[in-house]
């Protein structure tokens, strides 16, 4: 697919993953026009990883190129939105979000609650993030724990071009507002079938993307991949079946689909990028222990970044979550270890 | 170079704001507009009902009727002389937290904004053909919003400007910054009135800013910047009007610093003798915005003391009515609590 | 107490929360002159609770009144440490540590780990924080999950005067940034016993508030005392002996001290006024099921806010977990309900 | 009033800044002192060096032998320029990140430079007793810090200034309205660079702001703010020096914006022909400030084309044993991803 054309209706398409966000965005555009664009070095540029080339181009006077200001960024969005428009805005990389947290938790996701539904913020942040890539400080923070801590702001995070498509297109369509977590490392990595026009259901949430009855690997975003490994290899060298379950909508979690998940597997290891304290491993831990209190097997275990500061270089291999060390976990959990 | 650098005014020397209107109630610039008789007559129905207002709910406040409440006292020329300059039809209010009359004069009812402060939430809502903003408690960061809302009207070539006020606090925020720039690069139809009500709490703004006058940083954003004497509702309306002006016709943003001072308390729960002087406060009572205008409005004849005992009654009649109505709207229930969050 | 007065050393005290923390910051800059203050209106009016009053007549030069600008503030502080000095910050309120929410998590808990340690920051950043006051937007958000998930940094909660005291005593000490989280709803409500010159251990964790073995409670701050509440009523209406454990460093958490507490008990209830998901609490109910996956009760219960904004006025009192709400799930972990 | 508003310089007019040292080598300001031969020396050399430095890092990067590197290639003047008006004994350095040649002049060796590089980070660690941060990779996020760190020096009465860098995409942020706000206000010995090099990766000033000139804002932080011709070696380290004076004398902060270009790309990780064209590059190619400063020594007589040659060989040897050096120290273990994150 060239930059920024749309997907053909009808006809399924092999995407990458940045592509399929590109996609998504291009389909969306055309759809409505009330959505634009704006970020820092979205227009001519097309972003630092070309998610919205051609964009510019394709749809003039509705991609923006900002001031270097998230605050701004996501500030103006809440008012272009309550303007009419529906704005999807690029934060260059999900760390510096925090330099617009107070728009974020205090603004974009207290408005419609703060007017009583006078007003609503139909409004998308897309962020890249995730490890992998060798990147500088605070490019590849998670922190999808810090957002699902905060009412009235939902989060996804696909890890496949198809939910990158999908998910993209019902955040955009969603009247309130969404964080759409970009896992950087697959933009390039992952390929997948990608259906055009596939919008997600307003009640999406976790999607198995691998079935096994031993234990259950709860991931979302770049480790998502990381328990496929580790399920491939549990699979091949001790024959222990697991399933994936990938979370895609970290906030607000899906229950049901979680517990139902969980219930017929009863072991579980959760897997996330974001350090260990707080993080959201934690949460889908305290969910599934309530709720399952009398079926499930303990301890569920969590495999997670340490509590230290991102590294830098090449220690992001010793900091990230590994396929070795889910398999480690998960036959502790099914008492092979 | 920086050695040719002059540290600008001297404490205390206004001569160098806009005046229109003097402290006497004399015009002192014949060279400008006054405001028309009905505007003059407005502004002062809107100021004395904003007086009725701050009475009102300070003497609830200290029965335990009413929550905290921040008063607007000192302040009503600034607000109603630029909210006068804008038309509540096409045009957007963005509010800091204090400028009632603006509030009111935009269409939100009296009774709403009394069920705000009583905690009655939904009878509070801003009615949809309100386009106004909700007061805002996190300072400046009410500031992005306006500039959003306004670029959003230039992006759908919409007619409306949109007003926005913030306080001197405020203007050392980054949200400030970053919301100036931006207008100021999208040239979006934006009039930001900064009320220089020279404190934020207890700090005043010699230790706010170094800044000879706060209009002083429109240039570094690109758009013009004036200050002018905030107590003075002919120049505050005129300051406007031309801002307004230039905004409606495409001319991008204008920066506005109304330079008066807060008589009142922070809000009901603050005590100010604690960090400024009774004489400082009496001299400020001196330049009194609401005496001033009337003295003007009587001199030229537009009303009378009897009229304006007469309107006097009025408003707090009106007030008290209001007050009225909102205590009766109901209480929300515990599910309110849990209601908005998302769309159902 | 009178403003601004240390403690007499020797003399034990009856002091309020809010006098316990004047006293730590007066005997705090008594003993080290490098610490200073800084904060929106921490001068001459003493800050909006009087914390600082005083302290700036006491210690002329030494307290600074900032601009209102949270960033600056949080930012400034990390070159004041750089600089050699002992900065104690005042934000106003917790809330609005989101606006300088960039500097807390990328520049104070980074500058170390950055700088291989050629820098380290004592720094402690001190805010009022949590509910019971009909405080308007953002002044009574309790954000401690978020910060716990913020690596680098530490953040100690007191529910009583002495430890505000202690604890604040053994936070300027710290080489390292400190969070100091006061419950301003405690602030004059709850008086105690304060032995000046008592600075917590650098090891410090939590501390058994109430003794009994059918059950533990867990809170900090503020729902340490909503915890105490219904231990009694507990205890008085239905015979169960809760004990009730302050958690007080709220990260590192002290994973020993929570354990051992937890392990004769079996049974938990975790108690906070921050939003359920991705609270705080989970991290408490995943490090307990882990530890303790054979000796541990579940379900592990957590009674918190919902996942909404906190709303305004006397709705908070539907919103904020209440000593009965504690009660019933105390009843249901002992298998009473 | 806002109709006397003139939006300030046309596009592209230059003629308002600073130039001592004109683009062809001539000075062109005689009433203005030039630096003493020393100093033009030096200044040669570390910008040679730097020029060494980019080279080797881009083609380190090209063979895949280093990670991203940001060359400062362009803006030699800019850098060295200011950085030799202070003294690294007395003074603080705050640099953004691209500002390779002051950090080296203000102590850090080369080879612990190419170690932070090539993720030594234990070999990275800044000296003890080099003032001198670290490299920023969050925008503006160090300038708040450059303020405490001026204010703390003014707070213990300690000697020394601090010199702190940002770029203009750096002046859109919040960070860097609360530091200058904060740094008038407590009048500290702060100098503040603004290295304008016309982009914030793809986004142009233009699109950065409205402002006539950056430096147009110091007055709304009430202290001096000057733009100077960033590839004017001389321009930049006079106009420093004023800045350090008046920060030493207690006068207080100082802007000055260099204005100059990024002629390289913004990391070895951008193609800047997407976004800017060819002839914009060939023609800043022009206004090369270390060409300027080679023909103004040349013709002064300072130095001779052989000499330069042989320094250039100097410099690149010293580089490349310097990647030597930094090559031989050791990888970090698994275990320095959770060392300092807290004292032992
Ligand atoms: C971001 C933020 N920081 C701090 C506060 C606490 N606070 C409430 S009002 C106020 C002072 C505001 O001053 P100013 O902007 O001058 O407005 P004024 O109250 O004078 O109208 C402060 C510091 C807040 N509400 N929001
Ligand atoms: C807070 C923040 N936002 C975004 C980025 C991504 N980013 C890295 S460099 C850069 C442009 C910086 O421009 P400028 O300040 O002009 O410095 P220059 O690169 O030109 O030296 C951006 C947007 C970042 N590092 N930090
Ligand atoms: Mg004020
Ligand atoms: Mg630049």
């Amino acid at each position: 697919m060239s930059s920024a054309e749309g997907l053909e209706l009808g006809a399924e398409s092999d995407l990458s993953l940045l592509q399929a966000v590109r996609a998504a965005l291009t389909d969306a555009m055309d759809e409505d026009d009330r959505v634009v664009l704006l970020g820092q070095d979205v227009g001519r540029l097309g972003g630092v990883f070309r998610a919205t080339e051609g964009l510019d181009a394709r749809f003039p006077g509705r991609v923006f190129d900002t001031p270097l200001a998230e605050a701004g960024i996501v500030g103006a969005s809440v008012g272009l939105a309550i303007g009419g428009l529906v704005p999807v805005a690029e934060i260059q990389f999900l760390g510096f979000l925090h330099q617009a947290f107070h728009q974020v938790t205090q603004q974009l996701a207290r408005y419609r609650f703060r007017s009583r539904g006078r007003f609503h913020l139909p409004v998308t942040i897309r962020a890249p993030y995730g490890g992998g890539l060798r990147m500088p400080e605070f490019h590849a923070d998670s922190l999808e724990a810090q957002l699902a801590n905060t009412p009235g702001l939902k989060v996804f995070a696909p890890a496949f071009p198809d939910d990158a498509y999908a998910l993209l297109r019902a955040a955009v369509r969603d009247p309130d507002p969404v964080v759409f977590l970009e896992p950087q490392r697959l933009y390039r990595s992952v390929r997948g079938a990608v259906v055009p026009g596939a919008v997600a259901e307003a009640s999406i949430g976790v999607r198995l993307r691998r079935d096994g009855d031993d234990l259950l690997l709860v991931g979302w975003g770049p480790t998502v991949h990381t328990c496929l490994r580790a399920a491939h290899e549990l699979e091949a060298r001790h024959g222990v079946r697991s399933a994936v379950l990938d979370l895609r909508v970290l906030s607000p979690i899906d229950h049901d689909g979680l517990c139902e998940a969980a219930a017929s597997r009863r072991r579980v290891v959760v897997v996330h990028e974001g350090v260990r304290s707080a993080g959201l491993g934690a949460e889908i831990v305290a969910t599934l222990q309530e709720a399952l209190a009398d079926t499930i097997s303990l301890p569920i275990l969590r495999v997670t970044a340490p509590d230290s500061p991102y590294p830098p270089g090449r220690l992001e291999d010793d900091f990230l979550p590994t396929s070795e060390q889910v398999v480690v976990a998960a036959l502790k959990v099914v008492g092979r270890a | 170079m920086t050695h040719d650098w002059v540290p600008g005014r001297a404490a205390g020397d206004d001569s160098d704001l806009l005046q229109i209107l003097g402290p006497d109630g004399q015009v002192t610039r014949r060279d400008l507009p006054c405001p028309g008789d009905d505007v003059v007559r407005e502004a002062l129905r809107l100021m004395l009902l904003s007086r009725a207002l701050d009475e009102k709910c300070i003497r609830l406040h200290r029965q335990g009727r009413l929550g905290l409440y921040a008063p607007v006292l000192g302040q009503e020329a600034a607000v109603v002389g630029s909210h006068l300059a804008i038309d509540p039809a096409v045009d957007w209010l963005v509010p800091a937290s204090r400028e009632q009359p603006a509030m009111l004069r935009h269409g939100w009812p009296l009774d709403r904004l009394f069920a705000s402060l009583l905690g009655r939430i939904e009878a509070a809502r801003i009615p949809d053909d309100v386009r106004m903003l909700p007061r805002q408690q996190a300072i400046a960061t009410q500031l992005p919003h306006a500039v959003g809302i306004a670029w959003a009207s230039s992006i759908r070539r919409r007619e409306g400007v949109t007003l926005a006020y913030c306080g001197d606090g405020a203007t050392s925020e980054g949200d400030f910054h970053e919301a100036c720039n931006l207008a100021g690069v999208m040239g979006v139809a934006l009039v930001l009135v900064i009320i220089n009500n020279q404190y934020a709490i207890s700090t005043p703004v010699s230790k706010q800013t170094r800044a000879p006058r706060l209009a002083d940083r429109a240039r570094g954003y690109g758009f013009p910047g004036v200050a002018v004497d905030g107590n003075d509702l002919f120049a505050v309306y005129e300051a406007t009007r031309q801002a307004v002006e230039r905004a409606r016709t495409g001319q991008g943003p204008t920066m506005i610093e109304a330079v008066t001072y807060r008589i009142g308390f922070h809000n009901t729960s603050d005590n100010s003798s604690l960090y400024r002087e009774p004489g400082e406060v009496a001299e400020a009572r001196q330049r009194d915005p609401v005496a001033r205008l009337t003295t003007y409005a009587v001199t030229a004849g537009l009303v009378d003391r009897d009229t304006l005992d007469a309107q006097e009654n009025e408003v707090r009649a009106e007030v008290d009515a209001a007050f009225e109505r909102a205590s009766s709207y109901p209480a929300p229930g515990p599910e309110e609590a849990f209601r908005h969050v998302f769309a159902d």
